[in-house]
């Protein structure tokens, strides 16, 4: 099914933040917003909540961390107990730094990762052509069609005095 | 809402930009033929790195023994290198990661860079580790790998088993960060770029970005967390790397005080690197409006500090040994200073602590030769506090009998000089096929003024 | 999907591609099946020999004179490792280097294989024929001289008495490349018999030597350390111990090992002993000798205490001297006579046969052979041209000689100009016998077929008599005639025979030399000559180089001399002083002058302690061939040749030697030296030679460093613990659990420093049993040698009053052991036992643990050394891996030999004993310094040394817990604390 | 579809490829792909006939085992105790008997195949005198359990432990050709060396060594 969406287009993140949050006032639904660069507030001005990746990082650090101590006192301590420089079986502070260096890792790549999955991401992917030049100097704000009054018009109106380069309207598969 | 030209801080980006003048400066000389200046620079790094390729391939073929090594000081020059290049490497997390933690605009001109030095700076410290092993092809045995030996395992308790594990672990993460940090400039560089092969691998490269705001929200997130992930990271390399010394009998070695002076030095070194390719960048890649001298001084100051922290660290030392009252410890410290060495011990305290103290004065942190030069000599002290750790402190231990010398072969010194060659061949070669800085965060942090009188466009009205 | 339908889709040659490349990858991992081995069992097993076990036969060393008692160890057909026999009367189970060497000596693809006649090799037949045609055509009034180095064996003297005999002209003529001939002419003169006392230092409560070196090279070293030791271990309820004052010119190792050490320059000797002997003789109350005693270099303090201690000990006293002047000899007889020390400390009823050369006759040959007067020159087991001076009149005149015959085993310098070559079998080959001393005789076996057609001397000189007998026959039927007579023997001379070939030597009284009361006329005071400025050389031979005999063998070339450390060369030793004077440094080339006009070009070696008017060159070098080491060593970029292109190993330093009143004079006075362009870098193993750290960066409080511990007898007779320092307190609390108790045996070492001179048999036993590699003069200079021993030397004390001490040093097993808690890989972990075991198979390289080994003990394979020898590979000791390149080794305490005699003990259903176990080491000890153990077993003897009150670990205070502990040195001295360590640190490369 | 095929193909057998090249190439040195190693030797003496249907006790002809690291290969004369008299197989032997007693005359020597090489090592003509001519040599056998040369078995310490031949050997009595039947991988080594530590060789309790040097010196 198809839905129509407008697309306005603008040239400096003040007017986007601004129109952002005034379309949104309006109760218009804001597909996505389309930005050369991360522009500070957007994200409230969308509503997006925080993301849950912090969690997906402090969960792999711990794995990392708590796994290879394990790991390392099996290995030294239980599997084949080696006697190095008459050290101690049990022996936390030298097995402390490998197991950071685990933790960092595996949180690193994990958070990583999750971003490439929750974010779509894969190599090769064909990104959407219609919204030109937003990865140079266009901000670019996608209206989608609500139960609200979604009227070209006034919604072009209103984004007007936010400077908005041009509002166009398109179907969308 | 405030105007950026009303704040007193000076503009991080100078000459009146737009943003797609922010992104044709960046973007243009990676379209542009290299200049005759890069080709010069590029061919002496090749030379350089053939010339170590040739050192280690008959030092492998032969044995460690065409070093100047002997029974009494094992490491040299392999291990100085070794932990000078670890240093390097790591003022570029420090800038890109501590920098960005606390939210130091100013970063976004250099970051990039010295990501990459980062990168490959590691690169080279990773590969003397690798080949002063008596036997380098069997370094797997490093890994602990299930095995038909019983398993036989690694050894945990081995300061050199956590330096595998930081480098590996060092080098991984400043790759994902500086790949993760990359993506929105490869898309903006895919969408610059026509259709062809160049269009294809940029678009295969960053993943399908399309600056949607969510992407963007969780993309800050995960770079936050990267940061925040990178720069215990340094310190606890460097602890570690100092631990190989720290963790050791050897008086001079076995020092408490050894990760917060080598994290320093390390620091403080890398600074040094940061500065002199910084100064060559952005003359050679004219980008003079985007490392302004604003952005020299800051450096000039951290270094300073860093120059002065080391300094300190060298009379702690000293002072411990003698108020620790133990013998041995007492005299490494005096023979640093007066011994065979003396001269390799006072170049390094000249050049770390002397030389830096002019950058008290804002003239000459002002002047960029005076800075670059400085910087070269600081890099020079580095290394040789380096050398007189692991050299002075080996040479003459506990039993005199087989206190002995050291004197470096043509083979170490060719080492040596290729591992600079691999460094700056990757370096040239980044500068030509990827953005030198953050096209993204310079937009973001720059936070441009609007351009007058926007040109609405025709289209609009055929909405109706 | 399956396999039909894939092929519906995929053409069946794409999927072939597909899988024939991927198994290309797979078939990759099968290409490394290991190569076919081939296993050739006996045809013939021979009764009791089982493959892989070691047997010892009992045999006699046929390295020097001496003769010391052998086990040679011999495996799987390979004599490999020779051990002292703890049976043996004069060295107790003890061998120097050289015996120890014998092995390599034995597989050195170099010695000649067949005879050579004019150069060109021949058959025995060929060679044999000639000869006795042209023996037969000898007219009765033909000189023939048989020379040989000195003969100990009574059935080859016999064979040679008899061969001789068949010719009226025919005369044996003994040459001693270091002789002692004065000392025998003295005895002539004093006693009425020309002979060399057997000395006996377990007897000697004061020791007084003029320079002759008896721990080092002096005759029968062995035999002198054993029984020297014997006086060296005071205890708590026994505080005594011999007195050993040294005078000396140059740094000998006895000087070394002296509790009182005096320069004297040789032309000093006379004057000092005149004093004394007017001293001591006064006492006795004897017939003074003639004329005025010359002034006294010697303070009257040091003589007057010096007449002291000998007269409280007469009759356990003992004078020596090596000197060859039979005037100073005879004072030396006198002293000993004066204090009734004959028939105590000197055996002249049963004296030694170890040294038999007259100087007299060989000068008498060497003028007849310029008069051409010698038909036929037969010579054995000395190099006559090396060993003499005036080489070249000499070769001239022994090129006129008709007939020349050489036994020698290659092609040396005399071999070079002798017509017929007859090699001799190398000692571990053949059979033969050897009385060192008379009334202790004793066999050589041989321990393999002979690798060559080589054949023994006693077998030649019977076939040119026209006589085919093998030596074995020509050795039993003397043993038949005469030996067995001697022993008085009541058992069947089978069994007599065969009790001897088991244990190696025979008791067998001789009858006692014919001697007449002391003759005091004889001994005068010479008259003084005044002590010039020239400079004085002192000829002397190295531990490991007696003379020319060993030259080809890499291990004793590679030995450092216990002294000078120094390796592959010789040099002028000369005083720091005289040094500074002429602004010479070591390693700067010198030119030493005679009086007779011979120079020397060889580099300057700063040697403390030597006597600022003295040189001192080591015989033995520069011997013809030795340009062979040029390679030897790892071949690279910057590597330099052992031996310099058209050189030699060293230089021949015989040419200087004099012959002046009857003797061949190693010392010799009027001596010029001159420093020359250029230098030589001496490869030694140790730079710096004291325990007092250098002035200039010396810590307050801290400029000795305690490796070594020393103290005075008077001190210990007060406290047995004197000269413990104040070490900082280990603490009884350790910072970690200690989860590793040694339950079962844990192994550890005791070396009594009181004992121990530094002989370096270790080194080569060690060797020996563990493959060590030789790497080169190039590798030793660049302090990368391999041996897992290292015998530490320091100097404290001023020249004129030098202490020595020597610390074998080698892994010291600590139970804290920081090596292994450094390696990556766990190549180096610690054993149930307390061993530290180095797993060279695991070892990647990483030298972390040779860095943080306090002791420096640790030796890493920086390159391949060549193995490519296939013969001297016979020499390998198939019990320990033989190391590759970039792995790290060090001293394993025999752990083969452990392993072995545990499975022995489990094997036979024992317990394994004390001492069942020997390291290399400790088993070839002459002082017997090093003990091995079960410290867990508190009978063990080593369990007993550590309780020991003189016991200490070397830097324990770090708590590295080492398994290995010493005895400290005491100094048979009357001051509490000797000055010790004053200077020393200041002289140092 | 025939493109992913390929795909698919390619993937698993890379996948596959690589798995067994670092297999290979771990322990390389390690003889544990020998396992199953069953040379042709120069005479195919059938172990399965002596040591299992003749019972003959294996340290009867591998004497070494008991006292020395090597268990060794019987020199000929071992063989010679019964092959003097035993000079071809039992029923080859008694029809010739039977013949010659048909014919009233002296059975003929008759020599098998196999042990003609045996007589010829040991220089031994048709009827076991020695051959002027020729000399004896020695029977080339290749070896089928190889170590490398840094490990140090010792047959002696085993065999005293009461350790069975079979145990590493294999059922050697049930081979016509031995055959490498265990890997001989260090692994396998020390897993019985702790096993036995644990529960002893057959009651007995042992000591068997984990240290390295137990192995490597």
């Amino acid at each position: 099914m198809s839905s129509r969406v407008l697309i306005a287009t603008f040239d400096h993140e003040d007017d986007l933040l601004a129109a952002t949050t005034a379309v949104r006032e309006r109760g218009l639904r804001i597909m996505d917003v389309y930005t050369p660069y991360a522009v500070h507030g957007l994200d409230r001005a969308m509503g997006l909540k925080p993301s849950r990746l912090t969690w997906v990082c402090f969960v792999c650090g711990m794995a990392g961390a708590l796994g290879m101590l394990w790991f390392e006192h099996w290995t030294a301590a239980i599997d084949w107990p080696i006697d190095v420089g008459g050290k101690p079986w049990f022996a936390l502070p030298s097995d402390a730094p490998v197991a950071f260096e685990a933790a960092v890792l595996l949180a690193g790549f994990g958070t990583v990762f999750a971003l490439f999955g929750v974010a779509r991401m894969w190599p090769g992917k064909q990104p959407r052509k219609i919204y030109p030049r937003t990865t140079d100097d266009r901000f670019v704000l996608v209206i989608g069609e609500t139960n609200a009054a979604f009227d070209v018009q006034s919604v072009e109106q209103m984004l007007t005095k936010y400077d908005v380069l041009k509002v166009e309207e398109q179907l969308v598969t | 809402m405030p105007d950026s030209t009303t704040t007193l801080r000076p503009p991080l980006v100078t000459g009146d930009k737009t943003l797609s003048d922010v992104t044709r400066d960046i973007c243009e000389p990676m379209a542009r033929r290299p200049t005759a200046l890069w080709w010069g620079a590029f061919s002496i790094s090749v030379a350089a790195l053939l010339m170590g390729v040739v050192a280690v391939t008959y030092q492998i073929a032969t044995g460690i023994g065409v070093w100047g090594l002997n029974k009494t000081v094992g490491w040299a020059f392999d291990i100085t290198n070794f932990v000078f290049w670890v240093g390097i490497g790591h003022a570029g997390t420090l800038i890109s990661a501590v920098l960005f933690l606390f939210r130091q605009k100013w970063r976004t001109a250099v970051n990039r860079a010295a990501e990459a030095m980062t990168l490959f700076a590691v690169m080279c410290a990773g590969i003397f580790p690798l080949i002063h092993m008596g036997r380098p092809w069997l370094a797997f045995w490093m890994m602990p790998y299930p095995n038909t030996r019983g398993p036989l395992w690694v050894n945990f308790k081995s300061p050199l088993l956590w330096d595998v594990f930081a480098i590996s672990t060092y080098l991984l993460i400043s790759a994902v960060f500086w790949y993760v940090g990359l993506l929105p400039d490869l898309a903006t560089i895919r969408d610059r770029s026509a259709p062809g092969w160049r269009r294809r691998i940029f678009s295969l490269l960053c993943l399908g970005w399309d600056g949607s705001a969510r992407t963007w929200h969780r993309y800050e997130t995960v770079y936050l967390l990267l940061a925040g992930l990178a720069t215990p990271l340094v310190f606890s390399v460097h602890t570690i790397v100092s631990m190989d010394f720290a963790t050791a009998v050897i008086p001079g070695w076995h020092a408490t005080i050894f990760p917060p002076y080598f994290v320093a030095g390390a620091i403080f070194s890398g600074l040094a690197m940061v500065l002199t390719l910084m100064i060559i960048a952005r003359k050679v890649m004219s980008l003079e409006d985007y490392i302004t001298p604003m952005h020299i001084d800051r450096m000039c100051k951290l270094m300073l500090s860093m120059g002065c922290l080391v300094g300190l660290a060298y009379g702690t030392e000293f002072f411990i040994a003698f108020y620790g009252g133990n013998g041995f410890e007492q005299f490494v410290f005096l023979n640093r200073a007066f011994g065979p060495f003396a001269w390799a011990y006072w170049t390094m305290v000249v050049c770390n602590v002397g030389i830096p103290q002019l950058l008290w004065f804002r003239r000459v942190r002002a002047s960029l030769p005076l800075v670059f030069v400085i910087a070269i000599v600081v890099n020079i002290g580095m290394w040789f506090e380096r050398f007189v750790i692991i050299v002075t402190s080996l040479h003459r231990d506990f039993l005199p009998s087989s206190w002995a010398g050291y004197a470096p072969t043509i083979v170490e010194i060719a080492t040596f000089i290729g591992s600079f060659g691999l460094f700056f061949t990757c370096f040239l070669i980044f500068c030509r096929i990827a953005p030198v800085i953050a096209i993204a965060e310079v937009k973001g942090a720059a936070h441009l003024k609007k351009p007058h009188a926007p040109q609405r466009e025709s289209g609009a009205e055929k909405a109706a | 999907m399956n396999y039909s339908e894939l092929l519906n889709h995929a053409s069946r040659r794409q999927f072939l591609e597909a899988a024939g490349f991927t198994m290309s990858l797979a078939a990759l991992s099968g290409c490394w099946r290991a190569p076919t081995v081939t296993a050739l069992p006996f045809v013939h097993q021979p009764e009791g020999v089982v493959p892989g076990r070691m047997m010892s036969y009992a045999s006699t060393c046929g390295g020097c004179p001496a003769g010391c008692g052998l086990l040679v160890g011999v495996r799987d057909g390979r004599p490999l490792k020779m051990e002292g026999n703890p049976e043996h009367p004069l060295s107790r189970g003890g061998l120097c280097a050289i015996g120890q060497a014998l092995p390599l000596g034995l597989y050195d693809s170099q010695r000649l294989a067949y005879p050579l006649r004019d150069g060109q090799q021949a058959t025995w037949d060929e060679v044999d024929g000639a000869i006795t045609k042209q023996l037969a055509a000898l007219g009765d009034d033909d000189a023939v001289v048989f020379v040989t180095s000195t003969v100990t064996s009574p059935t080859l003297q016999a064979t040679i008495d008899s061969f001789l005999k068949s010719f009226p002209g025919g005369r044996h003529v003994t040459l001693d490349a270091v002789s002692s001939s004065a000392i025998l002419d003295a005895h002539a003169e004093t006693h009425g018999a020309r002979l060399l006392p057997h000395y006996r230092f377990e007897q000697a409560k004061v020791i007084v030597s003029f320079g002759a070196d008896f721990l080092g090279a002096w005759i029968s070293p062995v035999e002198f350390m054993a029984a020297w030791r014997t006086q060296r271990t005071p205890t708590p309820d026994k505080p005594v111990m011999s007195h050993h004052v040294q005078l000396e010119g140059r740094m000998s190792l006895t000087g070394a090992n002296a509790d009182r050490r005096f320069r004297l320059a040789p032309s000093e000797y006379a004057a000092v002993l005149s004093h004394l002997a007017q001293d001591i003789g006064k006492r006795a109350g004897l017939e003074l000798p003639t004329g005025q005693p010359p002034k006294s270099p010697l303070a009257q303090s040091d003589l007057r205490d010096l007449g002291e201690r000998l007269w409280n000990a007469r009759g356990a006293s003992l004078v020596i001297s090596d000197s060859q002047s039979i005037a100073v000899q005879k004072l030396v007889n006198y002293l000993n006579h004066a204090l009734g020390n004959y028939g105590q400390t000197l055996d002249i009823e049963q004296p030694s046969r170890q040294r038999q050369a007259s100087d007299a006759d060989v000068a008498q040959l060497m003028a007849d052979l310029k008069a051409g007067k010698v038909a036929a020159l037969l010579v054995a087991g000395t190099d006559l041209t090396q060993n003499l001076p005036q080489r070249e009149e000499l070769a001239a005149a022994i090129k006129k000689v008709p007939l020349v015959i050489s036994f020698a085993e290659r092609a040396d310098d005399f071999g070079a100009l002798a017509h017929y070559i007859c090699p001799d079998n190398h000692p571990l080959e053949s059979w033969l016998d050897a009385e060192p001393v008379s009334g202790v005789v004793s066999l050589s076996q041989p321990t393999l077929q002979p690798l060559g057609q080589t054949r023994s001397i006693l077998e030649s000189l019977q076939r040119w008599q026209g006589r085919r007998v093998s030596a074995y026959d020509t050795l039993q039927a003397h043993w038949k005639d005469v030996i067995a007579k001697r022993a008085k023997t009541s058992s069947p001379f089978q069994v007599f025979w065969d009790q001897a070939v088991h244990n190696g030597f025979v008791e067998a009284t001789a009858a006692a030399a014919k001697t007449t009361d002391f003759q005091f006329d004889k001994v005068s005071f010479p008259e003084s000559q005044p002590a010039g400025e020239e400079f004085e050389l002192a000829l002397y031979s190295k531990i490991a180089l007696t003379d020319s005999r060993h030259a080809h063998n890499p291990w004793l070339q590679e030995l450092p001399d216990p002294v000078t450390k120094a390796t592959w060369d010789n040099y002028v030793c000369l005083s720091p002083a005289a040094a500074e004077a002429r602004g010479i440094v070591e390693g700067d080339l010198v030119k030493v002058t005679t009086a007779s006009g011979v120079s020397l070009e060889l580099p300057a070696m700063i040697q403390v302690g030597q006597h600022d008017r003295v040189l001192a060159v080591a015989l033995g070098y520069g011997v013809p061939g030795t340009d062979r080491f040029a390679k030897i060593g790892p071949q690279w970029l910057e590597a330099r040749p052992t031996v310099a292109p058209g050189e030699l190993v060293g230089q021949n330093a015989a040419p200087c030697i004099e012959y002046r009143d009857k003797a061949l004079q190693l010392a010799l006075t009027n001596v010029t030296l001159e420093k020359q362009p250029g230098r030589r870098d001496i490869a030694k193993t140790q730079r710096y030679p004291s325990l007092k750290v250098p002035a200039n960066v010396a810590p307050p409080g801290a400029e000795v460093r305690e490796a070594v511990q020393e103290t005075t007898l008077a001190a210990f007779a007060k406290d047995p613990h004197a000269g413990t320092p104040e070490v900082h307190d280990i603490g009884a609390g350790q910072l970690w659990p200690d989860d590793h108790p040694k339950l079962g045996h844990h192994w550890g070492m005791a070396i009594d420093l009181n004992c121990c001179t530094g002989c370096s048999a270790c080194l080569i036993a060690c060797q020996s049993e563990n493959n060590v590699p030789v790497v080169g003069k190039d590798e030793v200079r660049r302090e990368r040698e391999m041996h897992w021993i290292r015998i530490d030397r320091y100097y404290a004390g001023d020249d004129d009053d030098l202490q020595t001490v020597h610390q074998p040093m080698m892994c010291q097993h600590c139970d804290h052991a920081p090596c292994e808690t450094v390696c990556p890989v766990l190549a180096t972990v610690h054993g149930a036992e307390g061993l530290n075991e180095q797993v060279y198979n695991r070892c990647v390289g990483t030298r972390y643990c040779a860095n943080n080994c306090p002791y420096k003990v640790r030796r890493f394979n920086w390159f391949y050394y060549e193995r490519d020898d296939d013969l001297r590979n016979l020499v390998l000791n198939p019990d320990v891996t033989v190391r590759t390149r970039g792995v790290m080794e060090k001293c394993s305490m025999c752990v083969q030999r452990i392993e072995h005699a545990r499975i022995e003990a489990k094997r036979l259903g024992v317990p394994l004993a004390d001492g069942a176990i020997q390291t290399a080491c400790q088993q070839s000890c002459p002082s017997q310094a090093i003990i091995f153990g079960d410290m867990n077993d508190p009978e063990s003897r080593v369990s007993q040394a550590k309780l020991n009150p003189r016991r200490y670990g070397v830097l324990e205070e770090f708590n590295f817990q080492p398994s290995v502990s010493y005895q400290r040195v005491v100094r048979n001295r009357d001051e509490e604390i000797g000055e010790q360590h004053s200077t020393g640190g200041d002289h140092h490369a | 579809m025939q493109q992913r095929i390929i795909t698919v193909i390619l993937l698993i057998g890379i996948c596959f490829g690589f798995t067994m090249l670092v297999y290979g190439m771990m322990d390389w040195r390690l003889p544990d792909r020998e396992t199953g190693y069953s040379p042709e030797q120069p005479i195919d003496y059938s172990h399965r006939l002596h040591a299992g249907e003749l019972q003959i006790d294996c340290q009867f002809c591998h004497t070494g085992a008991k006292q020395s690291r090597y268990a060794g290969i019987p020199s000929s004369d071992v063989c010679m105790k019964c092959h003097s008299v035993v000079t071809s197989s039992f029923d080859v032997l008694q029809q010739e008997q039977e013949l010659a007693d048909s014919e009233q005359r002296k059975p003929q020597p008759i020599i098998s195949d196999k042990l003609r090489k045996l007589y010829d090592s040991l220089a031994l003509d048709q009827d076991l005198k020695p051959k002027e001519d020729a000399t004896a040599t020695s029977i080339p056998w290749t070896r089928v359990h190889n170590l490398p040369d840094f490990t140090y078995f010792n047959h002696s310490a085993h065999v005293s432990a009461g350790v069975t031949c079979q145990r590493c050997h294999g059922p050697v009595e049930s081979m016509e050709r031995v055959r490498q039947v265990e890997d001989l991988s260090m692994g396998w080594c020390v897993n019985c060396h702790r096993e036995v530590n644990k529960a002893g060789v057959n009651g007995q309790p042992v000591h068997a060594s984990t240290d390295c040097s137990t192995c490597h010196y």
